[in-house]
């Protein structure tokens, strides 16, 4: 079995697999050794990145950067998931047949969002992103709450009618690519679709953008798209949460990206930069205020993806190599960085019962490692150094700034609205007297110091083959 | 005889958007709903038409179920909810009726000067098709943003899903098309088992952020 | 030779200005004293006083600390270094490079300083209230003083006091209007730093109005009379500074012989006769002012001073 | 190995101490075994900043793999790094050897230790660093870290507030400085020092890189109105990290400004240089009248930082016109002032945060008001701060006026300038810094007067005892170099003259020939001034005078009750209060710079309680302008908080109206 065949086989399996093993252990030890097993066969697919490229499935540098991180953060989230599912268990929010449900529905999230990846044809990349999309959608609303019912559906209704949106956009460029690349399957083919772009109806072209755009921006949870997001965040598992701020985002994202690059190739149609550019300084600026009326912690971290996930499509809308290499290690940091919150958030709100921001308090007090881990971690999406997203951050100020000052200005207030409510947020939580249960956190801390490790390395200092990885994708991002 | 299938094809995408215009005229839930049926009813035929010219016999399964399950077997669930959960009988508007055809005749406008241009070397037939098309998807996004009652906002979402289908089907030789067809009908099935199972009586907003903002007390 | 004259020059200095204080003060409360139809002390009397001050055993407070009785000799010692300084018959002073017009202003500030402190040192409201209505006077005396170093500095392209002098008796000066503003924030300033009439009446002990002697007030015997000289030092300072400055006549230039020095001395004896006596007239004719208005009144010389340094630009470059 | 290889060495081990803190910090011992570390690493760096000032040489480079990957991090050492790795290995010595003794107070070392090398180390490297991506990550390594020590007292409200402003104004500067690296690294992104150097750029590009740099150093530094972190963050700290902020971190800030305005820029437009003078006196001002009507002996400090920051800008200022105008040695004097200054800025705020330290470590008061008499309770810590208050308020013989002295011979060549807004501007300055300098002496006095002289003010103020040998010995040393800068401020001068140089391409004239420690700045016709002479004649005029006087006159003592005008009260709170002492300065300058409100509360007739006075004071520019900002950012954040709470419909109609927007857009387009 080939590692590109492998990554989709694998979770699917386990999914069949899963969606019949009872009980906590073996659906736990399952889906963990599944993850790994993805995130060996996504690692064996690096030296292959840019031979595959088959009618339905292509490896080339940009989406290898994509697999690999969604088979990391799969696998550490999957880690996670093991010991917070066991405490939701026992606690009694979930019983033996949601954690069938649950465990099956992540294994199929997380080959739809593999098969998004690498799939060649834009149609089977719709699919793919929908059946993520509607496997997130079940997981969201696992709890059964009435809250937890509320968010799935919201994210449910506003997700379907993006699915609409975005599958008009995959038929206008089906329409533009016909008359160019022949009828039939093969206009639908990625590499192809890039090949003759530039002899494509630019109109045409524009139009599809346009909803695509904003069909898998909502996805990505650009404002004023994101009203899913929050409540999403909120209310589904913990582990869950995580995998849609470090994953399912990216895969929408790199959607748009895959999108962007068509535009790019032919000269006649709009630029995509700009609107990616207001779009997503309109994120940013946008989420970094909604950041100060949050009361609940894990809306707080949502409202954080959407912000960061502004600032690098600002940083894809810019463009050039720097804010390109920039919005690729943003994304990257974002999704590790992000992640690590979300374990980190799942091991207090567990101890302490509630999410309630105002319930927490000094926490590295109480929990010295899990409150200094998720102090770091905040640091870290706050863009404050040795972190990873710092130089992302350096990176995209820096190079808007010599560029276009005025947009430069604007992503910078965003950015310090949102320090500013991140800052107020995590005085409270993180110090201060204790408030709320003190006993020690149980799930463990290894998947948060991981990321966190990378994150850290990475803000020091880049391996050489990822920085050639990056800047290949950047300068193919153009 | 290119010239008279153009017609007919133009003539039922044409009588889409017509019916489309219908359902934002409607004030009764249950006129919506047999006006929607009759949209599912134009778009089998256009979607017949099109699997008769283009040769492409697989689009009949795509009629059939547009047919079968939009015009006879939605529309009948709907009435059901709308009798079961004792749904008041009228179409709340959150604009008028007046305002909102004048709202979509823009639309329908901006559709056709977004399509107009476009290549002449273009399939004509496409280029009209997806004017119209686009019409459609945007009235139905039109009718589920003015209209508050959740039935009619799934009718709107399900006339929004017929102006898909219209472009699917119009774009020559496209893959998937059944299967997209297929997997939306899924989707709207689960929608109206979600407004049937959440009671969803009046609108969307009852099993909304209300009851999310107690839970989280994220009002102040 | 040259070093022996000026090492001369400047013992004579410092003897000099240790000599003539005491009689300076004693001259101006005379003055006054005849002013207002009194007969008043002889014009010796504050020698008497620091003599028999001298003697006398000290009191000190339970509660005083060894600042409290450093500070006495700290200041005299620095009043008299600044006085050192300032040309008062001769211009060849042998250390005039050590400091210049700015650290002698600085000078009487670290005077002031120690002053302050001392008298927060045993803890009375009294020394209290004196040191903080002396720093704030201080804190409006020391800019317009620096303001007025500004003017000269610019006029005569030196802060070295031997150098500005020299300038001021050559014929290159001219009546400037700069120059008359520099004078009168320097008299003002003047008026304020000695806790003269209208600032501080060194007669009273007035609750509502003492600033200086609020803070000696804890002091007797030999410190309190380290302190008087020490006023009295730097009230002949400033009356050596105005009259270098301004009135540069008949002071022997650096080098020149016995008589020139002799000269030099007449000279200056009457010119600080001069000053004695107009401030003492000044004092009678004038009424003590509330202490807040003081900033007003210092906040005069302040502008004075700037407006002299700003209009030297503007007749510069006309 | 070269003398950076060493140094940048050195960094990383003040780095490493904080792992080693981790596993060390809660045994007993190992707060005073790292801070003991620490101080040998600071001062083996004060050494080498030193050696490569005094010894000439070639700046020695070296790049590490870090940092921007295609980049690395790049690092140089060169004579204004050399300089400034001298103020902060000198104060990180003194505060870490302070921290020895002061180190048995914190209360969680495990909150300290572990950033306190750290902190250190990410100084040092933001001297070091020769690329914009390594300075900046430095710098605000330094921020991240500083802002850490800030929290060690997380369980007081006001540390976390303080904590809270600090890293957002931290956060402010930090845009600021991306914004002017990114000038100056342009939209290709040259951002090695070398390339930045090499850049063409226009006067307008130049002075806004400036500006931003005024900005963003301005705001580490503590300019007016970007201050308001400064007084609340210093003193929420522990007393040696207080310290090594006011004293240390605020010279990094400087150190950013002048590699940037004068090393890397090249030549500013002249009209550059007015708005970096103005501001620097406007600050100085503002910050001295703070302190004035302060009543917390830390805050004080701080706000006295702020002062002594405005006075060194204002020389850079200074420095900068002369520069633009060609007149390099004039520059070069100016600059000579602000470096001094920085250094003495650093010796003396040191040794007077040290001392508050010792106070409140003593007493657990900050509050002047619960002070008092401490000169008798802690003998030492008092001479010491003596010392120390004698040099910040700008007093001959000490440092702190050779320093300011030099920057009035500076403000005092402004005639020479060719612009008349800046010969009409100088003067004024001139004065705002004379009234900033008779300010600090006004407020040290009550400062030194309150904590120390007088009576105890409070139980805790009467019981203290005198601190350990470790932090006395820190302060001594401090206070050691306080005297030596002032009496041989020649020695000083011509070894910071290589750091001069590079920056100016000038130098004043070698000062260490001219007899009896003379300063020379211009020519000896123009000022002159010898610390040396003037230390000597007074203590000779004290000592003979006092020897005179005992020996001729009387040396008799007798100690009584003070007199007080007959009225003396036992009550150590008869004695003037913080606020009643900065009244008249209140009254007189305070109605609308710093606030300053009194209100009486007279009961009425027959009434028997008390008649109340409290007297008001506070910062403009938070009052007036942050929480302007803070409410409007609030009011946003309320209003768009609606936008979570929307039914669905509305938000589909968000995505239908972005649809509809973007569409019609497209059209327009087309």
């Amino acid at each position: 079995m080939t590692p590109v065949a492998a990554i989709l086989v694998i979770p699917a399996a386990a999914a069949v697999v899963l969606a019949f093993v009872p009980g906590y252990g073996p659906g736990a030890r399952i889906n963990l050794g599944a993850s790994l097993a993805t995130l060996v066969a996504a690692l064996a697919l690096i030296p292959l990145a840019g031979t595959v490229a088959g009618e339905t499935l292509v490896v080339d540098s940009l989406n290898i950067v994509f697999v690999v991180l969604n088979s990391f953060v799969g696998f550490t989230a999957a880690a996670f998931s093991a010991g917070y599912i066991g405490h939701e268990l026992r606690t009694g929010r979930l019983t033996p047949v949601n954690l069938r449900f649950y465990h099956a529905m992540y294994q199929l999230m997380m080959f739809g969002m593999n098969l998004a990846l690498v799939s060649n044809n834009i149609g089977l990349m719709w699919v793919a992103i929908e059946l993520a999309t509607l496997t997130t959608v079940a997981m969201v609303g696992i709890y059964r709450t009435s809250a937890a019912l509320e968010a799935a559906w919201k994210y449910f209704i506003l997700g379907s009618v993006g699915i609409a949106l975005a599958l008009f956009g995959t038929i206008l460029v089906y329409v533009a690519a016909q008359p160019v690349l022949g009828e039939g399957a093969a206009s639908m083919v990625w590499t192809r679709l890039v090949t003759g772009a530039a002899r494509f109806d630019p109109a045409m072209l524009n139009v599809a953008f346009v909803f695509l755009l904003l069909g898998y921006g909502t996805k990505v949870g650009l404002a004023p798209l994101h009203a899913w997001l929050p409540d999403a965040h909120a209310e589904g598992p913990t582990p869950i949460s995580a995998v849609l701020s470090g994953l399912l985002l990216n895969v929408a994202l790199y959607a748009v990206l895959r999108f962007k690059l068509l535009m790019a190739a032919n000269p006649a149609a709009v630029a995509p930069g700009p609107l990616m550019v207001a779009l997503g300084l309109l994120s940013a600026v946008f989420a970094g205020f909604m950041l100060y009326r949050r009361r609940d912690i894990k809306r707080l971290f949502a409202y954080s993806s959407i912000e960061h996930m502004g600032i690098i499509v600002f940083a894809f809308g810019m463009g050039g190599p720097i804010a390109n290499f920039a919005g690729l290690l943003h994304m990257t940091m974002h999704s590790l960085t992000k992640s690590a919150i979300f374990y980190a958030v799942g091991c207090v709100a567990q101890v302490k019962g509630t999410q309630r921001i105002e319930d927490i308090g000094g926490l590295t007090q109480s929990h010295p490692a899990l409150g200094f881990g998720l102090a770091a971690a905040v640091m870290a999406i706050a863009g404050m150094p040795p972190f990873g997203v710092f130089m992302s951050e350096f990176l995209v100020v820096t190079s808007t700034f010599a560029r276009e000052p005025v947009l430069a200005l604007v992503l910078v207030l965003g950015l310090l609205v949102a320090l500013g409510a991140l800052l107020l947020r995590l005085t409270g939580l993180l110090f201060g007297p204790p408030a709320g249960p003190v006993a020690s956190a149980e799930g463990s801390l290894l998947p948060l110091y991981s990321h966190l490790a990378l994150v850290f390395a990475a803000g020091l200092h880049l391996p050489g083959p990822v920085v050639a990885w990056f800047r290949a994708v950047a300068d193919l991002l153009g | 005889m290119v010239s008279l299938s153009y017609d007919i094809a133009h003539l039922l995408a044409g009588g889409l958007v017509l019916v489309s215009f219908m359902l934002l005229y409607q004030d009764r839930l249950y006129s919506l709903l047999n006006v929607f049926a009759l949209q599912a009813v134009v778009l089998a035929g256009a979607v017949a038409w099109q699997a008769h010219i283009q040769g492409a016999h697989h689009l009949y399964v795509t009629a059939a179920i547009a047919l079968a399950f939009k015009a006879v077997l939605v529309p009948w669930a709907l009435h059901r909810i709308v009798e079961r959960l004792g749904v008041h009988r009228e179409v709340e508007t959150v604009v008028r009726i007046g305002p909102t055809m004048l709202a979509g005749m823009g639309l329908v406008a901006l559709s056709v000067v977004l399509m107009l241009p476009l290549t002449a070397a273009e399939n004509p037939l496409a280029r009209e098709d997806l004017a119209f098309a686009l019409s459609v998807i945007l009235l139905g996004l039109l009718m589920m943003v003015t209209r508050r009652n959740a039935v009619s906002q799934v009718v709107g979402f399900m006339s929004l899903e017929n102006g898909l289908v219209l472009a699917a089907t119009g774009a020559r030789g496209m893959p998937l098309v059944v299967e997209i067809s297929v997997a939306f009908s899924v989707l709207i099935a689960l929608i109206v088992i979600g407004v049937f199972l959440f009671r969803i009586r009046e609108r969307f907003d009852t099993v909304d952020v209300a009851a999310l903002d107690e839970s989280r007390g994220e009002r102040p | 030779m040259e070093l022996i004259l000026g090492l001369l020059v400047q013992g004579g200095q410092m003897l000099v200005v240790l000599l003539l204080a005491p009689g300076l003060v004693g001259l101006v409360r005379k003055v006054r004293a005849r002013l207002t139809r009194r007969r008043g002390a002889p014009v010796l009397q504050p020698y008497r006083d620091l003599l028999r001050l001298m003697k006398k055993e000290v009191v000190l407070a339970e509660n005083a600390s060894w600042m409290f009785r450093v500070a006495p000799y700290t200041i005299f010692a620095a009043t008299w270094v600044a006085a050192a300084l300032v040309p008062t018959f001769a211009l060849g002073l042998q250390f005039s490079w050590t400091a210049d017009l700015i650290a002698i202003v600085a000078l009487l500030g670290s005077a002031r300083f120690f002053l302050a402190l001392a008298g927060m040192d045993v803890g009375t409201a009294f020394g209290g209230i004196g040191a903080s209505r002396e720093v704030m006077i201080g804190a409006f005396a020391e800019p317009a003083m620096l303001l007025t170093v500004f003017t000269l500095a610019l006029v005569a392209g030196s802060t070295q006091l031997s150098v500005v002098a020299a300038f001021m008796a050559s014929p290159a000066v001219g009546l400037r209007v700069s120059l008359g503003m520099a004078l009168v924030a320097l008299v003002i300033v003047a008026i304020a730093e000695n806790a003269r009439i209208p600032v501080d009446n060194p007669a009273t002990h007035l609750e509502l109005t003492m600033v200086h002697e609020a803070m000696v007030l804890e002091y007797s015997g030999r410190h309190l009379a380290m302190i008087e000289i020490a006023a009295a030092l730097k009230l002949l300072l400033y009356v050596a500074l105005i009259a270098c400055v301004f009135f540069p006549w008949g002071m022997a230039a650096a080098g020149s012989g016995v008589l020139a020095h002799l000269l030099g001395l007449a000279a200056f004896l009457l010119k600080l006769a001069a000053g004695g006596v107009l401030l003492a007239t000044f004092e009678t004719a004038i009424a003590k002012m509330r202490v807040f208005r003081v900033p007003d009144f210092l906040g005069a010389a302040l502008m004075l001073g700037l407006l002299g340094t700003l209009l030297l630009f503007v007749s510069r470059s006309l | 190995m070269t003398a950076l290889d060493a140094a940048l060495l050195l960094s990383g081990g003040l780095l490493a101490l904080g792992p080693a803190a981790l596993p060390l910090a809660r045994r007993p011992g190992g707060p005073a075994l790292l801070h003991g570390a620490a101080a040998t690493l600071s001062a083996a760096l004060a050494l080498l900043g030193l050696w490569a000032l005094v010894a000439p040489g070639a700046p020695v480079q070296a790049v590490l793999p870090l940092g921007l990957p295609w980049l690395g991090a790049h690092f140089r050492l060169d004579a204004l790094a050399a300089f400034f790795i001298l103020v902060l290995g000198a104060g990180g010595t003194a505060a870490s050897l302070y921290g020895i003794g002061y180190g048995r107070h914190l209360e969680a070392p495990g909150r300290v230790l572990p950033f306190y090398g750290p902190f250190l180390g990410a100084m040092a490297l933001v001297l070091f660093a020769d690329d914009a991506f390594t300075f900046l990550l430095s710098w605000e390594s330094m921020s991240l870290l500083s802002w850490a020590l800030v929290l060690a007292d997380h369980r007081n409200p006001e540390a976390r507030s303080a904590s809270y402003v600090y890293l957002l104004m931290a956060g402010i500067g930090t845009m600021a400085l991306l914004f002017a690296f990114g000038l100056l690294a342009g939209p290709g992104g040259g951002y090695a020092f070398a390339a930045i150097a090499a850049a063409e750029r226009g006067p307008g590009v130049t002075a806004a890189i400036l500006f931003l740099m005024l900005a963003g150093a301005g705001s580490k530094a503590g300019v007016f109105p970007l201050h308001v972190w400064l007084p609340l963050a210093h003193p929420a700290a522990p007393s040696h990290v207080s310290a090594l902020m006011s004293g240390v971190m605020t010279k990094i800030a400087l150190y950013g400004f002048i590699r940037v305005g004068f090393d890397l820029l090249g030549p500013v437009a002249w009209w550059a240089s007015p708005v970096v003078i103005v501001l620097g006196s406007t600050t100085a001002v503002m910050g001295i009248l703070l302190a004035n009507v302060d009543r917390d002996a830390k805050r004080i400090l701080a706000y006295s930082t702020i002062e002594n920051v405005g006075v060194i800008f204002a020389a850079l200022g200074l420095a900068l016109a002369f520069r633009a105008n060609g007149m390099t040695a004039l520059a070069a004097l100016a600059l000579t002032a602000a470096l001094f200054h920085i250094l003495n800025h650093m010796l003396f705020k040191s040794l007077l945060f040290m001392a508050a330290g010792a106070v409140l470590a003593a007493t657990g008061r900050r509050t002047l008001d619960a002070l008092g008499g401490l000169i008798h309770r802690m003998p030492a810590t008092a001479f010491l701060a003596l010392v120390g208050v004698t040099a910040i308020a700008a007093l001959p013989p000490l440092n702190g006026f050779a320093s300011e002295w030099l920057l009035f011979q500076g403000i005092l060549q402004s005639p020479g300038l060719p612009q008349p807004a800046l010969q009409l501007l100088l003067p004024g300055a001139g004065g705002m810094l004379a009234l900033a300098a008779a300010l600090a002496a006004a407020c040290f006095v009550r400062f030194y007067g309150i904590i120390f002289l007088g009576r105890p003010r409070s139980e805790a103020a009467a019981g203290a005892v005198e601190v350990d040998r470790w932090s006395l010995a820190a302060m001594a040393g401090l206070a050691l170099l306080c005297l030596f800068g002032g009496i041989l401020p020649g020695a000083v001068l011509d070894t910071l003259a290589p750091a001069v140089g590079l920056a100016t391409g000038g130098r004043i004239p070698p000062q260490l020939g001219n007899s009896w420690a003379t300063l020379v700045p211009v020519t000896a016709g123009q000022s002159s001034y010898s610390g040396l002479l003037v230390l000597a004649f007074i203590t000779f005029g004290a000592m003979t005078s006092a020897w005179l006087v005992h020996r001729l006159a009387s040396h008799r003592l007798r100690r009584g009750p003070a007199w007080d005008c007959g009225f003396p009260l036992t009550d150590g709170r008869s004695q003037y209060s913080a606020g009643g002492f900065s009244q008249p300065i209140r009254r007189a300058l305070g109605g609308t710079l710093v606030a300053a409100r009194e209100h009486v509360v007279m009961p009425p007739p027959g009434d028997m309680r008390p008649a109340r006075h409290a007297a008001e004071s506070g910062d403009v520019a938070w009052m007036r302008l942050y929480l302007p900002a803070a409410a409007a950012v609030g009011g946003l954040a309320t209003r768009l908080n609606t936008l979570q709470f929307l039914t669905i419909r509305r938000y589909l109609g968000l995505v239908f109206v972005s649809l509809i927007l973007l569409l019609v857009g497209l059209t327009q387009w087309n």
